[in-house]
């Protein structure tokens, strides 16, 4: 007489083809693995593009164009664990850039020194506003970056005038290679920044409350930790990986201008997002985020040789990054 | 049972939420004209059941009728245009709009809602308040009015009397008679037994997610009806040998000196000594949970001493407390739980609160929380995720985390409910381990039947007031019932 | 000029206010075009301020800025437009009050203004014709045009168009859009030079970060054309003995300084000059004009600076007052 | 207990504590509007109808802008794609207009309108169903939205009939001294969307959602609908704004800085206008007067000689130290509840 009130969502999930449910589980369990596989199949395609590309000077600029925004990935990274997010990533380097640049002529190694300073003293007002006030992430680091902006535009004519070339030194590790210009410097830097965030990530203390900050505040509030130092400590942490991200940045060009890295915000997003860390805090991991950025490197790469134009760029990059959320939301839901 | 068919006829509903099986199948009949008791302790399934017939979730499994013909309410409005009304457990009323907005928004006439409310002698009220600032008392029969505007042949109301004060609640039961005198029905849940007898005609009871009786409350008396909820509690209860009493170490780890926080605790003295069950009765609402927050450093009090170890202490946030060895674990387990992270994180979680071993991992790690693992037997083959846990694993986390970090204090806000009986006596038995180890541990329970079982002592809360003091061993639940409900104490 | 009724068709004695709508901060060449302006007003001794609307918009944005200088009751407006024809009305509106409009570095189509701009279709074709000379008429050339859709990219293209015409064996294997951005401009060219098999590159001013990714990649050089940046007047001097072969085509942003000194000359009446004022650029190479390129250089000052500071009739200011870049009154 | 019903009968004195409470901050903002108007009223040699009109017009971007970014927020979403919506609702009307009389025009503006609205519809349905967050997948809408602009206007161009200029001007040519069209370009929609919003039980479900999904949700409010018609109200607000850049430029202009500045400055208006990022709180109002006072520190800054960019400073340090008093208020409430 009566009719069942109808299936629950799981049950329905559960009836999906086997084809699509094995595949979902290979997403789940080991995304790198697909990540690299897109990768693969990125390079490939670009390598049809432009035979020129596969080869190991191809290959090599891949990795040096890929490594300041891995760099900055890296902060971004550890933010979106945190439920956070820096929009002031690309202001934040170019400000350390800026000053580099600036003490410059004082040599190489006070100019780093100061332009991560810089970083990370950007990073922590932003760390003090987010985790002390509860000022929404989004809306503090905008704020922070339009700041910044509007400083360094009055400084760059004022006192800080001069300041558009970088030391030979940075021009080296920002740009140069060793071992017969076969492995660039700034890879170096970033395979020491991926040891630090991978490492940290897993292996200490500070790692594990970044993971639970996003993961439950509560939990971890109540099992007292003060969470605005947890915050503090990833904000000003993001600001250094910015102002690295920055000066490399700098390097690489030769040259500093107000608009440095302001091609590298919204990819420093993709790429963790792409990599398989979720903006709801918690889950995610920085390899996930290198894969994120060589993808968007080659990809970078694959469109400069179509000379496919802004436009097709900004599409592509928009359609990846809601594609692969998508998934990743589908995939964690389904299991 | 009736030749003309049952108002509401609702067979083998069944519902899970993941790994945790709220319903395993429930038959339900409500009668025309009749005020049915739906009841069963924490966790049985009482408000899920609730929301299949209000149409808020769907089912698993099962059907509905209503006067004979088949219904599948998809949403709360299809139930109502079946003649389904419902007062959830949960607050349905908008927190940031007016009482008057909120009305407009689910297309009720504001003026028939204030018609009702004179009824229940609350006529005057301000529909221009925004619906956060209006004390909850009132929010909930506000949203009882709101329901009765639709004159529905079934009116389910879910615990609406907890958060009511007697008049109010006088008034919502005169607003129940006047529908069952005009052939409508009332489906009711509470947990006080005392209403059940007085005003329900008829009483479906769950525990576990099944019904397991249906009892007309007044044959038997309370006696069957807590029988019948408690089910096998009670059974072990009879049989488990009762904690021996044990003389308590005589230090004081914690003692509270006439506390007070806002409304919600008027003054409180107590004492935990090292090794030592404490327990703590109380109903709903009478600042058991304020007095936990306070303990714990989540809130400041007012008035008031605090003293962790014969020191005064102000604690300002949980660090404070935690760093003096008094830890909580929360009510609501999921708010010590890291649903993502693995149950190894889970059980580090509250290893790494000082800024000084952010660092590297403690080097000893990795043997605390195999030990924590081994002495809770939990089960590990959900170790990715810790939401994949089922509800008494993840309780066990929440306890768990505490051995690893270690404490001196315990606070333990009914760390049982919605827990299977089998965990419950792990729990029990690991809670006398501590304590016999010296741990002081403060043991809120909302089920009765518990206190004897594990504690050395127990007291009882009512509005906001310590009322009632003594022997564990010697409690019986008719005094602590009677207790919990102001009857000895300092009253009304 | 604070009356807000000064200006006119000319005569007037001052002190005149002169407002400045710019809509992209952080650019050097356009502050150096904001310090030649100053430096001419100053110099002038007519103008008692020069009113700086001076920030990152659109064309929206500088309608509203113009608008708002034309509120300040300013005597003449000079504007490096965002847009060719979006500012129309908005200039007849101020002219409509007497105020005069100077666009700079892009002509307006209104009628009202006077513009005052370099010759951008001949500035690709100069330094195009240069290359294509170079490499003795064929080749495999990259083209690295500027931000697309703007005006003056559009204005370069059909110069390189032109050029390109006369030059049947010159192939272009790469065309990109740096967007004027330095480090775009740098990761673009080294994917090029270490891909591909280019004989010369066209760069529409992104040009010392190019030069440096040969010597990053460790390529050998091959012939570019750039602009008068001092980084890159550096690269073509020092590095001509390690095989650098290029040329500068100037673009110079004393052209802020020239409008100033037509808008004053305007505003007083002292001459009078006709609607558009094109300077053509000139080129220069490290093969045969060496010399003129160690006058340009500019050692003590940063790469992106633009090294030609004066134009000759129209500034009158010397170098260092636009270094200093203070505008009248200011300390 | 009968006292707690006591209090809640209306007492007139309450009443008007509770409205000022309610609506202070929006009355704050406009009070702070007034009072830069005026001033820089005083900055400037003649403050008359060429400069109302000049204030009138160019505020409609961001005050469109505002109440696109306010309605997606009170759903307790964000709308990230906003200033793409606007740049791309710009760069196509400029681009068919072109040429085009008045009437057809008005279908264009209708077409463009309605086209908006069923896109961000689409992109909010995107985001009930992916249940991918609001910010990312508006992130990719900013992306894909801008690039969509560029390849339909390569480059700035197009046009526009003079009287549909004149519709958000005043005037034929966009520059005049009739400000009464750009006046009421400026209040009806936000009055239409502002009582929608506050009496109709639709706009209601806006603030529900946003204020507690649950609620809402065992209410009987259609969450997911509320949700996907905020995303197509904010989705034709943004286009009304390109629409507005279409009318005062006559030019069409696809850059992706537009796109970004837009979105930046619509949720700047919307957080100093008093709406909550956590959603369900605040009015449309407040966002405008915000949206105004935005757009009206560059002239006064620019009057006062002071360099534009600390405008950008101001703007800044205002919306941190707004929200920093925000959150410590919230936290000290917490502690004392
Ligand atoms: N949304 C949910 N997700 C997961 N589990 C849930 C959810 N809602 C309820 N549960 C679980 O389902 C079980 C039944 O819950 P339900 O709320 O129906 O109990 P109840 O009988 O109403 O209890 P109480 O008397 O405490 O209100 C409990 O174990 C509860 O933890
Ligand atoms: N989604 C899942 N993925 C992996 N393991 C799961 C999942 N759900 C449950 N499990 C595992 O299956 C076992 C049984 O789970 P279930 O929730 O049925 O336990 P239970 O009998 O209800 O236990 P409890 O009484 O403690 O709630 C648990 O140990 C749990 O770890
Ligand atoms: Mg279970
Ligand atoms: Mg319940």
């Amino acid at each position: 007489m009566s009719l069942d009130v109808g299936p629950a969502r799981d049950t329905l999930i559960g009836g999906e083809p086997p084809a699509r449910r094995a595949w979902m589980r290979v997403m789940s369990e080991r995304p790198l693995m697909v990540l690299g596989a897109v990768l693969v199949a990125l390079v490939l395609a670009t390598g049809a593009i432009e035979p020129g590309y596969l080869s190991l000077r191809g290959l090599r600029n891949t990795l040096l164009l890929a490594a300041p925004l891995g760099i900055m990935a890296a902060g971004q990274t550890l933010l979106m664990l945190t439920r956070g997010i820096d929009l002031s990533v690309a202001m934040i380097g170019t400000a350390a850039a800026y000053v580099a640049g600036n003490q410059s002529p004082n040599g190489a190694g006070i100019a780093i020194v100061l332009g991560l300073v810089v970083g990370c003293v950007a990073g922590a007002t932003n760390g003090v506003g987010v985790g002390v006030f509860r000022v929404n992430p989004l809306i503090m680091t905008l704020a922070l970056s339009g700041i910044i902006l509007g400083l360094f535009t009055q400084w760059a004519q004022t006192f800080l005038q001069g300041s558009t070339s970088v030391a030979p030194f940075i021009r080296t590790i920002g740009a140069g290679s060793f071992f017969d210009h076969r492995i660039p410097w700034n890879v170096l830097i970033w395979g020491a920044v991926a040891i630090v965030m991978i490492g940290g990530l897993r292996r200490t203390g500070l790692g594990r409350m970044l993971y639970g900050v996003g993961d439950n505040p509560e939990a971890v509030r109540l099992a007292g930790v003060r969470i605005w130092q947890v915050l503090l400590a990833a904000y000003t942490i993001s600001g250094f990986f910015a102002a690295l991200g920055g000066i490399l940045l700098a390097g690489q060009s030769g040259a500093v201008d107000l608009r440095l890295a302001q091609n590298f915000l919204l990819p420093s997003v993709a790429a963790a997002v792409i990599g398989g860390t979720s903006i709801f805090g918690g889950v995610g991991t920085y390899s996930g985020t290198i894969f994120g950025a060589l993808i968007l490197s080659v990809l970078n790469s694959m469109l400069t040789f179509l000379d496919a134009g802004q436009a097709v760029k900004q599409v592509v990059y928009g359609l990846i990054v809601l594609a692969l959320a998508w998934l990743y939301a589908a995939v964690t839901r389904a299991e | 049972m009736t030749d003309e068919p049952a108002l509401l006829r609702a067979r083998g509903i069944a519902k899970r939420y993941g790994s945790v099986v709220a319903l395993r199948s429930v038959d339900l009949t409500v009668e025309p004209g009749e005020i049915h008791a739906l009841l069963g302790a924490n966790g049985a399934g009482k408000s899920t059941l609730v929301k299949v017939l209000a149409g808020v979730i769907r089912a698993d499994a099962g059907s509905i009728e209503l006067s004979g013909e088949p219904i599948h309410p998809r949403k709360p409005a299809d139930a109502l245009r079946s003649g389904l009304a419902t007062v959830f457990q949960d607050p349905a009323l908008i927190p940031d709009l007016t009482i008057e907005r909120n009305l407009r928004l689910t297309g009720v006439e504001p003026a028939r809602v204030r018609e009702g409310l004179e009824g229940m002698g609350l006529g005057g009220l301000d529909f221009d308040a925004i619906a956060k600032e209006v004390p909850l008392p009132i929010l909930r029969v506000l949203d009882l009015a709101r329901a009765l505007v639709h004159d529905p042949q079934l009116l389910m109301l879910d615990e609406i009397t907890a958060a009511l004060p007697a008049d109010l609640a006088e008034r919502v039961f005169i607003a129940m008679f006047e529908r069952r005198d005009r052939g409508r029905s009332v489906l009711f849940i509470t947990h006080r037994l005392a209403e059940v007898l007085r005003v329900c005609t008829r009483a479906t009871i769950l525990r576990d997610g099944r019904d397991v009786a249906a009892i007309v409350p007044g044959e038997g008396g309370e006696g069957r009806l807590v029988e019948a909820m408690l089910g096998e509690v009670a059974a072990t209860a009879a049989e488990a040998s009762r904690a021996e009493p044990r003389i308590a170490e005589e230090r004081v780890v914690v003692e509270a000196r006439d506390l007070t926080s806002r409304d919600y605790l008027r003054g409180v003295s107590l004492r935990l000594r090292a090794g030592e069950i404490l327990g703590l009765v109380a109903l709903e609402g009478q600042g058991q949970d304020r007095l936990f927050d306070v303990l714990a450093g989540d809130r400041p009090s007012d008035g008031g001493e605090l003293l962790v170890g014969g020191t005064p202490v102000r604690p300002r946030s949980p660090y404070d407390a935690i760093a003096r060895g008094v830890v909580l674990i929360p009510s609501d387990r999921a708010q010590a739980l890291l649903p993502q992270r693995s149950v190894r994180e889970n059980l580090a979680s509250a290893l790494y609160n000082r800024v000084g071993r952010w660092f590297s991992l403690l080097r000893d790690e990795e043997r605390r929380v195999d030990g924590v693992i081994d002495r809770l037997t939990i089960d590990t083959r959900a170790q990715r995720q810790a939401r994949r846990l089922s509800g008494g694993n993840q309780q066990k986390l929440a306890v768990g985390r505490w051995l690893a970090a270690g404490f001196e204090a315990l606070l333990c806000f009914d760390p049982t409910r919605g827990i299977d009986i089998h965990t419950k006596d792990q729990i029990y038995g690991l809670l006398r381990e501590l304590s016999a180890e010296g741990a002081a541990i403060l043991y809120y329970t909302s089920e009765l039947a518990e206190i004897p079982l594990i504690c050395d002592r127990v007291l009882v809360m009512y509005d906001g007031r310590i009322v009632h003091e003594q022997d564990a061993a010697s409690a019986d639940e008719a005094m602590l019932l009677g207790a919990a409900h102001g009857l000895q104490g300092v009253g009304s | 000029g604070d009356d807000g009724d000064g200006g006119g068709d000319g005569g007037e004695e001052g002190p005149f206010t002169i407002g400045v709508s710019n809509t992209l901060v952080g650019n050097q060449w356009r502050e150096q075009m904001i310090c030649a302006i100053k430096a001419q007003a100053r110099v002038s001794g007519v103008v008692d301020e020069v009113v700086l609307a001076n920030r990152d918009t659109d064309a929206t944005g500088q309608i509203a800025d113009i608008e708002g200088l034309i509120s300040q009751g300013v005597d003449a407006i000079i504007v490096n437009p965002a847009d060719a024809t979006a500012l129309d009305d908005v200039i007849a509106t101020a002219s409509d009050q007497g105020i005069t409009v100077v666009a700079v570095d892009q002509a307006v189509s209104a009628e009202d203004a006077y513009n005052v701009t370099n010759d951008q279709v001949a500035y690709a074709r100069l330094g195009a014709e240069w290359l294509f000379e170079q490499l003795g008429g064929s080749g495999n050339v990259a083209y690295m045009r500027g931000f697309d859709g703007h005006p003056a990219d559009t204005a370069r293209d059909q110069g390189w168009d032109e050029a390109i015409a006369n030059y049947p064996d010159i192939n272009v294997v790469s065309e990109v859009h740096t967007g004027w951005d330095p480090s775009t401009g740098a990761q673009q060219a080294l994917e090029i030079i270490t891909t591909q098999d280019v004989d010369g590159i066209w760069t529409s001013g992104i040009d010392y970060p190019v030069v440096e990714q040969f010597q990053n990649a460790d390529e050998p050089f091959v012939p570019i054309v750039g602009a008068d940046n001092n980084g890159f007047i550096e690269q073509l001097i020092e590095l001509e003995d390690g095989g650098l072969v290029g040329a500068i085509v100037t673009n110079p942003p004393p052209v802020g300084g020239v409008a100033t000194a037509i808008a004053i000359d305007l505003l007083t009446g002292a001459e009078d000059h006709p609607r558009d004022t094109l300077l053509t650029p000139e080129v220069y190479d490290n093969v045969d004009d060496l010399d003129a390129l160690e006058e340009l250089f500019l050692p003590d000052l940063p790469q992106g600076f633009v090294s030609t500071m004066e134009i000759e009739p129209w500034t009158t200011y010397t170098a260092q007052d636009v270094l200093d870049c203070k505008g009248p009154g200011e300390e | 207990m009968s006292a707690t019903t006591g209090d809640m009968t209306r007492s007139v004195a309450e009443a008007r504590r509770r409205w000022l409470r309610m609506h202070g901050w929006t009355i704050g903002v406009w009070v702070l509007l007034a009072v830069l108007l005026a001033w820089y009223a005083t900055l400037i040699p003649a403050f008359g109808s060429f400069t109302i009109a000049s204030i009138a017009k160019n505020s409609l971007q961001t005050v469109y802008l505002a109440i696109s970014q306010g309605v997606v927020v009170i759903v307790g979403g964000i709308d990230l794609g906003a200033g793409a919506m606007m740049v791309l609702a710009n760069s196509i009307s400029a681009r068919l207009m072109d040429g085009q009389g008045f009437g057809m025009s008005m279908v264009i503006s209708a077409a463009v309108l309605a086209g908006a609205a069923l896109l961000n519809g689409f992109v909010g349905w995107i985001i009930v169903r992916s249940r991918v967050p609001d910010i990312i997948v508006t992130l990719a809408t900013l992306f894909v939205f801008s690039g969509v602009a560029l390849m339909i206007l390569p480059s700035p161009g197009g046009g526009a009939s003079g009287g549909f200029r004149a519709m958000f001007t005043g005037s034929a040519g966009g520059v005049g001294t009739n400000y009464w069209p750009s006046l009421a370009a400026l209040v009806i929609p936000l009055a239409a969307v502002s009582v929608w919003l506050r009496r109709s039980p639709r706009g209601l479900a806006l603030y529900a959602v946003g204020s507690d999904v649950n609620a809402a949700y065992l209410s009987g409010v259609n969450t997911a609908r509320a949700r996907i018609t905020a995303y197509a109200i904010g989705g034709a607000f943004a286009a009304l704004a390109g629409l507005a850049i279409t009318a005062i430029t006559a030019n069409g202009d696809p850059r992706f800085t537009n796109a970004a500045n837009g979105t930046l400055n619509s949720v700047a208006a919307v957080v100093l206008g008093g709406i909550a990022l956590t959603g369900g709180v605040g009015s449309v109002i407040g966002a405008v007067a915000a949206g105004v006072i935005l757009f009206i520190l560059n002239p006064i800054l620019t009057a006062m000689s002071i360099d534009p960019n600390t405008a950008q400073v101001i703007r800044g340090v205002l919306i941190v130290a707004v929200m920093m008093t925000a959150g410590l208020l919230e936290v000290r409430r917490r502690r004392t509840e």
